[in-house]
């Protein structure tokens, strides 16, 4: 982990509100250990931008990282307008990595709305080492994807509205996909109800399933303790150093599907 | 030549600072529940440069804190509630207190209790084992705990009697970390002075509140939270300004401070020593930093001693 | 139709509020001090669309108010100390009262006092001669006047007999102005409840300082002065939740608000009310956009009673 | 005085920290009653400025305004990192004007540090009238200045440290031109050193003279009671009501020299 002034070298509207942008990040990048770490940017203005913002690395390639995200508020609306070849100040890299992912699965992935960005990832590197894998990500609306919906290739697009690729969440989808692998292992990253339905699903039916939770994040360093998630088990020695709690930017963002507890 | 003399001048600079009968290689510390217990801050932190660090409330027992959320931002602040989660002071002088032999910075370490013999027994296993702990910064105004000290840092006498107790039973350094949520903080200071307390530090957090206007959900579990940050700032400046006139030990200042300039403020307005606390969310590093900008600004100025600074703001 | 009868509901989003006997056509008034008397603002602003307007405070002599510097801008926030500056009741009721037989705008005449008889003074004489005054908010808090009222802002038992007392002498809407700088605000508007106040606001500005760091001079000629602005927000909430725990009179809600959406905070925290303050120095029209976005925030909502907000934060 | 959206159409360094900013502002422009006169800019982001910046009008030509500012602190420096087209909320025209310069009188402008925008805007305008003035600038270095020194023609630039033009302050500058005029009037605007300095100066002398002086504003329009300066004299109902100060937003900016007091 390594705080590292990076310059901007993409800032792309990809989709409705969904914007990609690509940092120059040497450091970083060097550090990095996987899909599912996270980087903490700093927004230019120390009095306005208390805490920093919490995004997923989407991608690596050489010194290069990307990150997609989703334009929620002040941050990443400021975000949107940062220029090309102006810098930022990142921290990074943070977390733990999506584990387990080899030939003797079939990794089946879902994304929903700012979560895709880790699952993407994943999905990128499952490529590279060859490993079929099936990418189910969700929307609410069609203008909010940017990839082509390819069921063909195991790419499965669902929108809430029906306007793109399959209607509904994509819990039904994650349902029949399931039903046609075998030594399915699940990885999952999306808002709080579809992280809720996919944890539902996958304890019932006993599937190997990593979740890459969101919390309030102060630092991403674990010097505020305000990140923490409750759990459903109880976890030997962690960074919170507690047995109900955990701390999302030590411990996760990735936990197994039976440790933590959304309520 | 003049150059030369002048060059001499600022290698000189001297920012040794006392509190007590302990001196400090410089005045920046970090605060309490912002930095750990300094021994697991990040690898580009180097925790040698400080002049202190203030470790976060330790209790008698360990606490897992509150439930989430915990942390939501303001207007140039932030609101948290953790509900002193730490390990207790078993673990913490097992397991953390090793540590400090392997740096050479002060350790203060910050203690909270709910009952004045909570507080007692945790300062009796301190001072019953030999380890590198400088002092204690005595909380007794954490204000998202029900039963976290609140009652001892709004009242003068019950403050007076919980110093005056402590420092029955220790030799080391004994900081009162003062409340704002107070009509007359100078009075609670004076309490600590006349207790015994080496210094007093000001201002722990700011009570305040948030809310999600889109769900109507309160964006903190325990819907009251302490306000930090630069928001706070002039209110923590105000606080060191009116406990310097109302005593002689030294004050600790703390509250939204961002940059080498605010720790000259602090001083201006009275304070001895500060502490930077949710700076250090944006970088842990910010307080070496701070040291350097504090060494430009003093060659510029030729102040000779950081110490001379403290008070002398003009009014 | 379904369409028609939607349309219609947002027409009738009801954004009236009561406090005591007086019903405002909406809940957004401008705050002491930020609005002049109402009666000298630019012409680009409509006054007609607020819900009220709170006059700056008045004094029983004209005050020419402090020496500068009385302003300075602060992180999120702004620190002042006008020191009461106002031209007198005398010159009030002469110049100013007049003009508001030609709003339609219900008026709060803030009065601040050094003394018990002075706000009695104040009162008697305005209730000597007929105007269109909807009521008095009293000023007990303004912490950047020595002799400002602060010794009745900070004390329940001052605060009980000072509000009794000035009962007694109106029956037109009596609202007591709190100060966050106290241990208990709570307690201090039960006092003023319990003494017949209609309703109280929260907050007044919060004790701060500013310095700087290059001349060393204190920014605000009094050195202490009262911070204002959005860095205050969570502490005007946090009074507001608070004070509505401890008391059925309603509760303006005051401090930091810049939109709709700090309104809507202040409501789900306890508020009738809101009053606008610091944010009108960037645009005195604030208030009217406000008003705009408040409706389509209650249409898309499906609100049909603004009122109903009131206390609603989910815990 | 209206609050109107104006876009930037030039945002230029003219000299070292010196930015000319020009905006297309119809409807302050169409309300301009002459030099003295100023806006009170908002800052983009509400939560990090809490104040206006308030800066002379430099120059009125049609619907364009001029402001020339210096980066100064945070806010001139968001100022300068502004770019065209980009859209600005601007109060204005705020304030009173520079009066009483006719044939009668030969104008004697001076001008110190950001305090040229409302003398130049004055030298201009005499120019228009075709009056023959004098204009002193005066900067701590050359490289503040972005003039010619040009004595023939009545324009003085002086520095501080000797870099450009004639060495020193103005005030030794304003002397000379003094000796050398009949009816002179002074006008002048700048750091308070320099204010205190023409006003002894003026005063002593017995020359009819106004100053343009600064002070902090919270509002611009009348409403903070922020701004005020303290009176030498007794004026008889100003808008702060008061005899002791005057409001600087509403009664100024532009006093004549026995009316303030600068201690
Ligand atoms: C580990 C992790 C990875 C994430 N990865 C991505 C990603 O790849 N792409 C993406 O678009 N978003 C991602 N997010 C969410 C992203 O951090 C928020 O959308 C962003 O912080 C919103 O900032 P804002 O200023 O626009 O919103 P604000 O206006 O500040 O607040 C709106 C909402 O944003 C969220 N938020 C704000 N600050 C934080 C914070 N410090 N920590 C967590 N949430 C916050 C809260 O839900 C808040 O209610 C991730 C979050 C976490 C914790
Ligand atoms: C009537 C008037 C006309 C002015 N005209 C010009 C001009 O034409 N060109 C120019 O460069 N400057 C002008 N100024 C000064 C200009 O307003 C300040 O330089 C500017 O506000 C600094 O903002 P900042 O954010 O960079 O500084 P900050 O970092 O906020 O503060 C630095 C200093 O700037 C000054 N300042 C900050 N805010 C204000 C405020 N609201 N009101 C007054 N002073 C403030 C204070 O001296 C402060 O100490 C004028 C000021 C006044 C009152
Ligand atoms: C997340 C967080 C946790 C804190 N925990 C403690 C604590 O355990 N004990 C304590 O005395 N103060 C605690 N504080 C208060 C700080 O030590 C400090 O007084 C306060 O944050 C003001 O300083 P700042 O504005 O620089 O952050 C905490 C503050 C924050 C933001
Ligand atoms: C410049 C200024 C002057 C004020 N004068 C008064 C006053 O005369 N009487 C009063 O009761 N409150 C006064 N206030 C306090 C405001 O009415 C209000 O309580 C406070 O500013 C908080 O609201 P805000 O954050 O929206 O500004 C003043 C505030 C400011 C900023
Ligand atoms: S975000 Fe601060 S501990 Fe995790
Ligand atoms: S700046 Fe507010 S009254 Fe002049």
């Amino acid at each position: 982990m390594i705080i590292e002034q990076c310059k901007i070298i993409r800032n792309e509207e990809i989709a409705g509100g969904i914007w990609e942008m690509k940092f120059s990040a040497p450091g970083i990048a060097s550090n990095y250990t996987g899909p599912g770490q996270f980087l903490e940017i700093l927004l230019e203005n120390k009095w306005s931008f208390t805490v920093r913002r919490p995004m997923s690395i989407a991608n690596v390639e050489g010194n290069r990282i990307t990150v997609i995200f989703k334009i929620f508020g002040r941050g990443t609306k400021l975000l949107s307008e940062r220029k090309i070849g102006e810098v930022l100040d990142l921290l990074g890299p943070l977390g733990n990595v999506f584990s387990g992912w080899n030939e003797k699965y079939v990794p089946i992935l879902v994304g929903g709305g700012v979560g895709l960005a880790p699952i993407l990832n994943l999905f990128k590197e499952c490529q590279k080492y060859k490993i079929h894998s099936n990418l189910i990500l969700g929307a609410r609306t069609g203008r909010e994807h940017f990839m082509a919906h390819d069921p063909s290739n195991g790419i499965y697009l669902t929108t809430d509205d029906g306007t793109l690729g399959i209607s509904g969440t994509v819990i039904p989808t994650l349902k029949n996909v399931f039903s046609d692998v075998d030594n399915p292992m699940v990885y999952a990253c999306g808002p709080l109800p579809m992280l809720k339905a996919v944890q539902d699903f996958v304890i019932q039916n006993k599937i190997p399933t990593q979740l890459s939770v969101e919390s309030y994040m102060g630092c991403g360093t674990g010097l505020c303790q305000g990140c923490v998630i409750k759990k459903r088990n109880i976890k030997a020695k962690t960074h919170s150093y507690h047995e109900r709690y955990s701390l999302v930017c030590m411990d996760g963002p990735v936990y197994s599907a039976d440790e933590v507890c959304f309520d | 030549m003049g150059q030369f003399i002048q060059l001499m001048r600022f290698v000189l600079t001297d920012f040794r600072i006392q509190i007590g009968n302990i001196e400090f290689k410089n005045p920046l510390f970090t605060a309490s529940g912002t930095f750990g217990y300094g021994n697991d801050v990040p690898d580009f932190v180097d925790v040698s440069k400080l002049g202190g660090i203030v470790t976060k409330s330790i209790t008698l027992h360990p606490r897992e804190g509150n439930p989430p959320p915990r942390i939501v931002e303001t207007p140039s602040g932030m609101i948290n509630s953790i509900g002193l989660a730490n390990v207790g002071v078993d673990h913490y002088m097992r397991e953390m207190v090793p540590f400090y032999s392997t740096i050479d910075t002060k350790i203060i370490m910050n203690i909270a209790g709910s009952t004045l013999d909570e507080y007692c027994e945790i300062i009796q296993k301190v001072e019953s084992i030999s380890s590198d702990i400088a002092g204690y910064e005595i909380n007794i105004s954490c204000p998202n705990v029900k039963k976290g000290g609140m009652e001892f840092g709004v009242d003068s006498s019950l403050t007076a009697e919980l110093t005056k107790t402590l420092r029955s039973l220790t030799e080391r350094l004994l900081i009162v970390k003062l409340s704002p949520n107070v009509t007359d903080i100078a009075a609670i200071a004076v309490a600590a002075e006349e207790s015994g307390a080496d210094a007093v530090s000001a201002i722990n957090t700011v009570v305040g509140m948030s809310i999600n206007p889109m769900t109507w959900k309160s964006n903190i579990y325990t819907v009251f939270g302490g306000l930090s940050g630069p928001a706070t700032k002039p209110i923590g400046l105000a606080a060191v300004q009116k406990i310097f006139h109302s005593v002689t030990i030294p004050i600790i200042g703390i509250g939204g401070i961002t940059n080498s300039l605010d720790v000259i403020e602090y001083f201006l307005a009275g304070a001895t020593a500060v502490q930077l606390g949710t700076v250090n969310y944006q970088d842990p590093s910010s307080g070496e930093k701070m040291i350097d900008d504090l060494k430009t600004y003093c060659k510029d100025l030729s102040i000779e001693k950081i110490s001379s600074l403290v008070g002398k703001v003009k009014i």
